[in-house]
């Protein structure tokens, strides 16, 4: 589609992705408040109604539909896959569908971006989600009295009737840019640029880095998992294409992260 | 000047043509633009320097690290290579900055005006409110009520903890209480088994195969972040590698969940499934001989020294622990039964660990020995993997306390809570059984109550009886950074800075294997009128003067903090921690300080104390069946409090992210669900989502029924932490305080509470 | 009162009544009103829409508004450039529904959005790939038309027509009328078959998502051929509602046979082409993605029995009466065959938008239903209180009925 | 938007989808200021003829 945007030939491109370990996630959902309090996610007094709440991060809690006391849980952190879609022109569900231009995938980094002052609100971008990975603000945000100290700079707060959505901490990745550009380097290490939930999780479940630089730890932990077949990704039939990796030795997970089954297959596994 | 239709007109087009042609037409569209996408009223939070500073989270223990921007803390991210986090973090402390500027914490010294819990208070100064606190103590001190005065904190450990325990000391009070944990029983198991009074540490990173008893591991059991840590490395490494976390518990907690096997049995007989272990591996001969052998006492039947013959653990355990009949009380079937066992004692450094939830309750002494006496049977005592008991660091000890005689007859006088007295000797504190001795004397018993860092109006157990408890005491008094239940029903409080405001030594999080200490200090400027509760007990102490004063010949908090950390001061200020790395735990042959110099099956220490002994069985682990409180007939289901990790159930609330990320099945508007199995709710004809009335002999409430296969038909699961009443509507109004609906079970030996449950009926609104 | 406005050689109802009808109109409308000012100055919150439902009514309204409003650019498309002289009896009216479903259609984006006040960033900072900006350009292009060809209406009237310019105006748009009409036209296939596009691009939604030619999926040239047959049915159906109010007959019957004929013929010819659509889907693509067709209709209240209605009862049933000549012609019927026609669209309107919402894709992903509030409802019924509003309006002072003076002479 | 904006690529797509818009635009605009002015010609003979 857009490959004079940015793609420009012999700069070096980078495809940030993440290994997510379910075995590892205790479902804690640190992730989820790092990723709040990184991005200035706004919140409300009532959000228990999760279809209007604002996760960028959520973690899911899944269960394999059996009785007691053969039922299990698992939790599936969910972040923005960033897909890089369809075919080979890097057709991303979302982007493609964007009115205005405001959501783009970065040839450079594989990233897909949001731009909120000039997202108006059309949501079909979410529309074009299947896993519900964009929210829109469907209240002004607002901070209770004295919080608003604790806001980043890097990232700014959003308005009322925008969409938004985890963006791999982006500013995170200018941070380590300027970084290496400061100090004469040209390669950002793999530790300098890190998103919020992988740096919070306790449980060190959750793996960021270029899944295309086979030194990357992320790079590894895909080969391995497709080699011992317990690596997948969500929807994988559809095409989207994402770099949102997942790992888990239970069977039943490992069938959960395809398309919804129906009766047939006992409905949904939601707990 | 006379306009007709003409004139008008033209004058109408020559203005309109001006105006589109002059910039202000372009002007305005371009203001108007940029305004629809900058609101005035969205935050732009200002830039400025960024820094990072360190300090350690007082919720979970684990170092910090604190973005900063100018002079705003804007981000809490866990410090890499502290020893207890390395990097990760615990949620609670992922959303403190929220607490830290939240509209939660109390602006400054407040005064109660109107009734006690109306919410009306005046502002005073600093000087005034601590002239109040002075001028009660010494009014109670002059009239000889002395020992009338009450401590109620969340930990004993740590300078400030002591500042307060030194406090009573020096002014004559052995009222020093610390709010209910699972380190009150487990201490005093370590004590009475072991000789030694201190807290446990769990090797849990090398352990290959961990045996939990309903331990909240994930959950937040012990040091949050290092569990879980603890827990990944269980799952690192090839198949072959990896540890078995084996989970006892009625209920598919996130614990169970994550846990290789879970065997659910019925709630409250975790002691008798021990026991059944225990007959297994010694009637199979799968115990470590060698420690069991030479290193431990009355395990095999003994003749004491006036000739009479005593049973031994193993005895006991074969005769009464048969798988058969551990199935019958637990109804896990004998056949697992024999494989846990024999997988456990087979297994590559086996441990098991006790301490339901997220050890933020007591229990039943005899069950927890039962469970480390498994721990002995497979002889992982001070090994790496296993379990042992961990000494402080080193720090310099504060002079004595010279007391007069008013300090020494109020020391002297029982305990309020009854703890360390003729019934319960061995017992230091028993923090859930005050309100009903307060309640059950006519007499006041306390005239005045100090409380920091704790919440005991919202968190002990049967909260209608600690509401009478705290109407009958006149004078309560909060240290309370936040305006939490206890500080709301407080007449004054003093509030302290928060913990990213202040100074303070944090003492080595429960659970860990390695002594250390680490400094928390202050990151961010104070954002309200607060004062150090260490400086203002030592100002109220100087007030008092005497022999309180001079128990005190500190300036200020932060002199006693450096001199108690003497000359490692430096390193501590500049590192952020100290960690006795290389501490390995003393060998068997002088590990045990019991009056058998080995660890006892058989608790000598008992007779010693004069506790009057008539079986041996009560010297032994063994199981007494604690039937939960409440008729079978009017309430046929049990109720078991449960935690969440993403809940905070102690001294601090909720903050508003932690909220947000509760399920929708957890909560929904101001309802909070309970776990029903869809058996049972068959049964009560419930449905999801069903409004029902939870009743149980204590009290009742409005819940929402959640259909969950992973709870036991016949049991239902109620989450603790919420149902507050203070704070603010982020957390209060929101669903119901579980201990409103318990009771306290005695434990009959240590006093201690043993309440695991309480039966329960379910009726459709 | 206001007899000078009327046209000359009709008779209208008396001023008092009339404004008493308006009065009455403006009720309902108010609410819609109301309804509006809430959502943009409280936000959307104020509706039932959801991040699982990012689209709902109001979506839907807005496809089915614009099909049933392709009778403006199918019945010009058939008099000025099939030329079917007959049409130009029924052409004007045509062009006055049009204007109102377009006005709606952009009306209820207008408070679809969330950053209404932004909403010129999609003509801004267009992304050319996406159906909606395609959408949105045809929309506001042939909006202007449709507008230009209500312009010579307004103009027609007597008092207006006094003065010269307008007059003379009138009459040479009159003239431009088969080019202007020829470039709406285009415009609207392109913007009937991009509204097709809208789902069905979302590759992330097997229930939605179709292959096509070129760029363009199968459900583009479905959306077209249903609005053109469903068009000239709501032509027909505002038509007699007219006459109803009216109390008189306004147009020839034989009128409206042609178009009922023609919108017969084509609604056979669409579900045709939507049964093999539905099939092919069935059989190919929904099992490629790992899900039998049946799961997407496991969720009540979205079962089997909607695609049963959408095609069956709301579409063969008046297939048939409409290309049944005896049937067509029995006017209980060809009203009833009206009816079901465009309530078949608005079906399917909302299958493709809604439905498509409401299917859980990922497997531990919950079913929701959702249904519109107040909110929602009154701010979409808005536009159907203001369209009676303006139509009663063209009716009385504009020459909208050629036929009128020759079936009701005075 | 035009060629000038931030997002503007010259690919295909922009200029035939741009182009199109473009065109219509242009065709309707000429198309009113023809009969426009048509009319006000008209008119403005009218008034000569009365004039006379």
């Amino acid at each position: 589609m857009k490959e004079e945007h940015g793609h420009r030939p012999g700069k070096k491109t980078y495809k940030y992705g993440m290994v997510i370990d379910l075995d590892k996630c205790t479902g804690c959902g640190a992730c989820m408040v790092a990723c709040m309090a990184e991005n200035n996610i706004s919140f409300r007094k009532d959000e228990t109604n999760k279809l209007v709440s604002n996760f960028w991060m959520r973690v899911y809690k899944i269960t394999n539909g059996r009785s007691f006391p053969d039922t299990d849980v698992c939790y599936i952190p969910r972040p923005c896959m960033h897909c890089e879609g369809h075919g080979h022109h890097h057709h991303t569900p979302c982007v493609s569908v964007c009115p205005a231009c405001a959501t783009d995938y970065d040839h450079e980094t594989g990233i897909v971006s949001q731009i909120y002052t000039r997202c108006f609100g059309c949501r079909y971008c979410m529309a074009a989600c299947p896993y519900h990975a964009r929210v829109f603000n469907w209240w002004d945000p607002s901070w209770p009295k004295g919080m608003e100290k604790y806001l980043s700079p890097d990232v700014s707060p959003r308005m009322r009737g925008v969409v938004e959505k985890c963006t791999f901490c982006h500013h995170r990745l200018q941070r380590a840019r300027n970084k290496t550009y400061s100090e004469g380097r040209r390669e950002i290490r793999e530790d300098e640029y890190q998103t919020a939930c992988t740096q919070a999780c306790p449980a060190g479940a959750i793996t960021f880095g270029d899944l295309k630089n086979p030194e990357h730890k992320v790079h590894k932990l895909v080969e391995e998992g497709k080699k011992k077949k317990i690596a997948f990704r969500l929807l994988e039939k559809l095409g989207t294409n994402p770099k949102v990796y997942y790992v888990s030795t239970k069977d039943w997970v490992q069938k959960a992260a395809d398309v919804y089954l129906g009766e047939e297959g006992k409905p949904v596994t939601h707990a | 000047m006379k306009l007709d239709r003409r004139g008008f007109i033209q004058f109408s087009l020559g203005a309109g043509a001006g105006i589109t042609l002059s910039p202000l037409p372009w002007k305005l569209t371009d203001d108007f633009s940029i305004w629809t996408q900058n609101w005035p009223w969205t935050p732009v939070p200002r830039t400025g320097e960024v820094t990072h500073v360190n300090t350690v989270s007082k919720h979970c223990g684990s170092g910090i690290t604190l973005r900063k921007v100018g002079d705003r803390a804007t981000k809490i991210e866990g410090r890499k290579g502290y020893p207890v986090n390395d990097g990760g973090i615990s949620i609670q402390t992922a959303a403190d900055l929220q607490l830290l500027y939240g509209p939660w914490r109390v602006p400054g010294p407040l005064r109660r005006v109107g009734k006690r819990g109306s919410g009306h208070w005046e502002n005073i100064s600093w000087e005034k409110a601590i002239g109040d606190v002075v001028q009660k103590l010494s009014d109670l001190r002059r009239k000889g009520k002395s020992h009338t005065v009450a401590c109620i904190l969340g930990s004993d450990r740590g300078t400030v903890p002591q500042l307060f325990s030194r406090f009573l000391k020096a002014y004559g009070s052995p009222n020093f209480i610390r709010t209910a944990s699972c380190d009150d029983t487990y201490e005093l198991a370590m004590s009475l088994m072991q000789g030694a009074a201190a807290s446990v540490a769990y090797d849990l990173e090398h352990a290959k195969y961990i045996l939990s008893f309903g331990c909240g591991l994930i959950e937040g059991w012990g040091s949050t972040v290092r569990v879980i840590k603890a827990h990944s490395i269980w799952r690192s490494g090839n198949l072959k590698e990896r540890a078995t976390l084996v989970q006892i518990e009625p209920r598919l907690s996130n614990t169970a969940a994550k846990a290789d096997q879970w065997y659910p049995i019925n709630p409250g007989t975790e002691g008798a499934l021990a026991l059944g272990l225990a007959h297994v591996i010694i009637k199979k001969s799968l115990y470590h001989t060698d420690f069991v052998e030479n290193h431990t006492f009355g395990f095999e039947d003994w003749t004491d020294d006036s000739g009479r013959r005593h049973i031994g653990f193993k005895r006991l355990v074969l005769k009464k622990y048969s798988p058969n009949a551990v199935s019958r009380i637990t109804g896990l079937s004998a056949k697992k039964i024999v494989r846990l066992a024999t997988a456990f004692a087979k297994a590559d450094r086996p441990i098991a660990v006790w301490g339901r939830g997220k050890g933020t309750t007591s229990g039943s002494l005899y069950e927890c020995m039962a469970v480390h006496a498994l721990n002995a049977l497979v002889g992982n005592i001070n090994k790496i993997g296993g379990v042992s008991t961990l000494p402080e660091v080193a720090t310099e000890t504060w002079p004595k306390v010279d007391q007069d005689h008013i300090a020494r007859t109020g020391s002297g006088m029982p305990r309020i809570d009854g703890a360390g007295g003729s019934r319960y000797p061995f017992t230091r504190y028993l923090p859930e059984r005050w309100p009903q001795i307060v309640n059950g004397h006519k007499a006041c018993l306390i005239e005045a109550l100090l409380v920091h860092e704790a919440d005991p109006y919202y968190t002990t157990l049967d909260s209608a009886a600690v509401a009478r408890a705290f109407d009958r005491i006149p004078f309560v008094v909060s240290f309370s950074t936040l305006m939490d239940e206890t500080a709301y029903h407080a007449d004054l409080i003093l509030p302290n800075p928060h913990y990213l405001e202040r100074w303070e030594d944090a003492p080595t999080p429960t659970g860990l294997q390695v002594p250390i200490l680490g400094l928390v200090r202050p990151v961010v400027s104070p954002q309200f009128d607060t004062r150090h509760a260490g400086d203002v007990i030592l100002t109220i102490a100087k007030r008092l003067g005497g022999v309180v004063g001079d128990a005190f010949p500190w300036e200020d908090y932060e002199t006693v903090l450096k001199e108690t950390i003497g000359d490692k001061w430096d390193t501590l200020e500049e590192a952020g921690y100290i960690e006795e790395a290389d501490y390995t735990p003393p060998v068997w042959e002088n590990a045990f300080a019991t009056a058998s110099g080995k660890f006892e099956f058989y608790i000598t220490a008992f007779e010693q104390a004069g506790m009057k002994i008539n079986k041996d069985l009560q010297c032994l682990p063994h199981y007494e069946p604690a039937q939960p409180e409440g008729n079978p007939a009017t309430y046929p289901l049990i109720l078991i409090p449960v935690e969440l990790t993403r809940l905070a159930n102690g001294a601090v609330g909720n903050p508003p992210f932690c909220m947000k990320t509760l399920e929708e099945t957890e909560l929904k508007k101001n309802d909070l669900f309970i776990e029903v199995n869809p058996k049972t709710a068959a049964k009560y004809r419930l449905s999801e989502g069903q409004d029902t009335m939870l009743e149980t002999p204590r009290g009742k409430a409005r819940v929402l029924v959640h259909l969950f296969e992973g709870i036991m038909p016949g049991v239902i699961a109620i989450p603790k932490g919420l149902g507050h009443t203070a704070y603010d509507d982020y957390l209060a109004g929101k669903g119901v305080n579980t201990n409103s609906l318990m009771g306290v079970t005695e434990d009959p030996i240590s006093g201690l509470s043993a309440t695991w449950g309480i039966r329960a009926k379910l009726t459709r609104v | 009162m206001d007899s000078a406005l009327i046209p000359k050689g009709v008779k209208r109802c008396p001023f008092g009544l009339f404004l008493v009808w308006i009065g009455i109109l403006q009720i309902p409308f108010l609410i819609g009103v109301i309804a509006y000012l809430v959502c943009w100055g409280l936000a959307l919150n104020q509706t039932y829409l959801n991040n699982n439902y990012p689209f709902g009514l109001w979506i839907a309204a807005d496809l089915g508004i614009i099909a049933l409003g392709g009778g403006a650019f199918f019945t010009a498309f058939l008099r000025y450039i099939i030329k079917i002289d007959e049409l130009k009896n029924i052409v004007n009216f045509a062009t006055v529904i049009g204007v109102m479903c377009y006005a709606a259609a952009l009306g209820i984006l207008a408070v679809d959005i969330g950053q209404p006040l932004r909403g010129w960033h999609i003509f801004w900072h267009a992304n050319v790939h996406s159906m909606l900006t395609e959408v949105a350009f045809c929309i506001s292009c042939y909006f202007t038309v449709l507008l230009i060809e209500y312009l010579p209406l307004v103009l027609e009237n007597r008092e207006i027509n006094k003065f010269g310019f307008p007059r003379s105006f009138a009459h040479h748009l009159h003239e431009a009328m088969p080019a202007i009409a020829a470039i709406g036209v285009f415009l609207s296939f392109f913007h009937q078959g991009s509204l097709g596009g809208v789902p069905s691009v979302l590759y992330g939604r097997p229930f939605a998502y179709r292959e096509g030619f070129l760029v363009w999926p199968w459900t583009f040239f479905l959306f077209i051929l249903s609005a053109m047959a469903c068009g000239p049915c709501f032509t027909i159906l505002i038509t007699r509602i007219t006459e109803t109010f009216a109390k008189k007959q306004l147009v020839k019957r034989n009128v409206i046979d042609i178009l009922a004929k023609i919108s017969g013929w084509l609604l056979g010819g669409y579900l045709v082409l939507k049964i093999i659509d539905t099939i092919s889907w069935g059989v190919s693509l929904a099992p490629s993605v790992g899900a039998p067709a049946g799961s997407f209709y496991a969720n009540q209240p979205y079962g089997w029995w909607v695609l049963i209605t959408e095609v069956g009862i709301l579409g063969i049933i008046p297939c048939i009466i409409l290309l049944s000549t005896r049937a067509r012609q029995n006017q209980p019927l060809l009203i009833l065959a009206c009816l079901l026609n465009c309530a078949g669209i608005f079906m399917n309107r909302w299958i493709m938008s809604v439905q498509t919402l409401a299917v859980p894709v990922m497997s531990f992903d919950k079913f929701f239903s959702y249904h519109p509030n107040w909110a929602e409802w009154a701010s979409t019924l808005m536009w159907v209180w203001l369209s009676a509003i303006v139509i009663s309006i063209s009716y009385r002072y504009l020459p909208i009925f050629p036929q009128e003076k020759e079936l009701n002479p005075l | 938007m035009f060629p000038f904006i931030f997002d503007w690529v010259s690919d295909a797509s922009h200029f035939v989808f741009m182009g199109t818009l473009y065109a219509v635009m242009g065709l309707l605009v000429i198309a009113l200021h023809y009969c426009g002015i048509r009319a006000f010609f008209d008119w403005l003979c009218k008034k000569g003829q009365h004039e006379h």
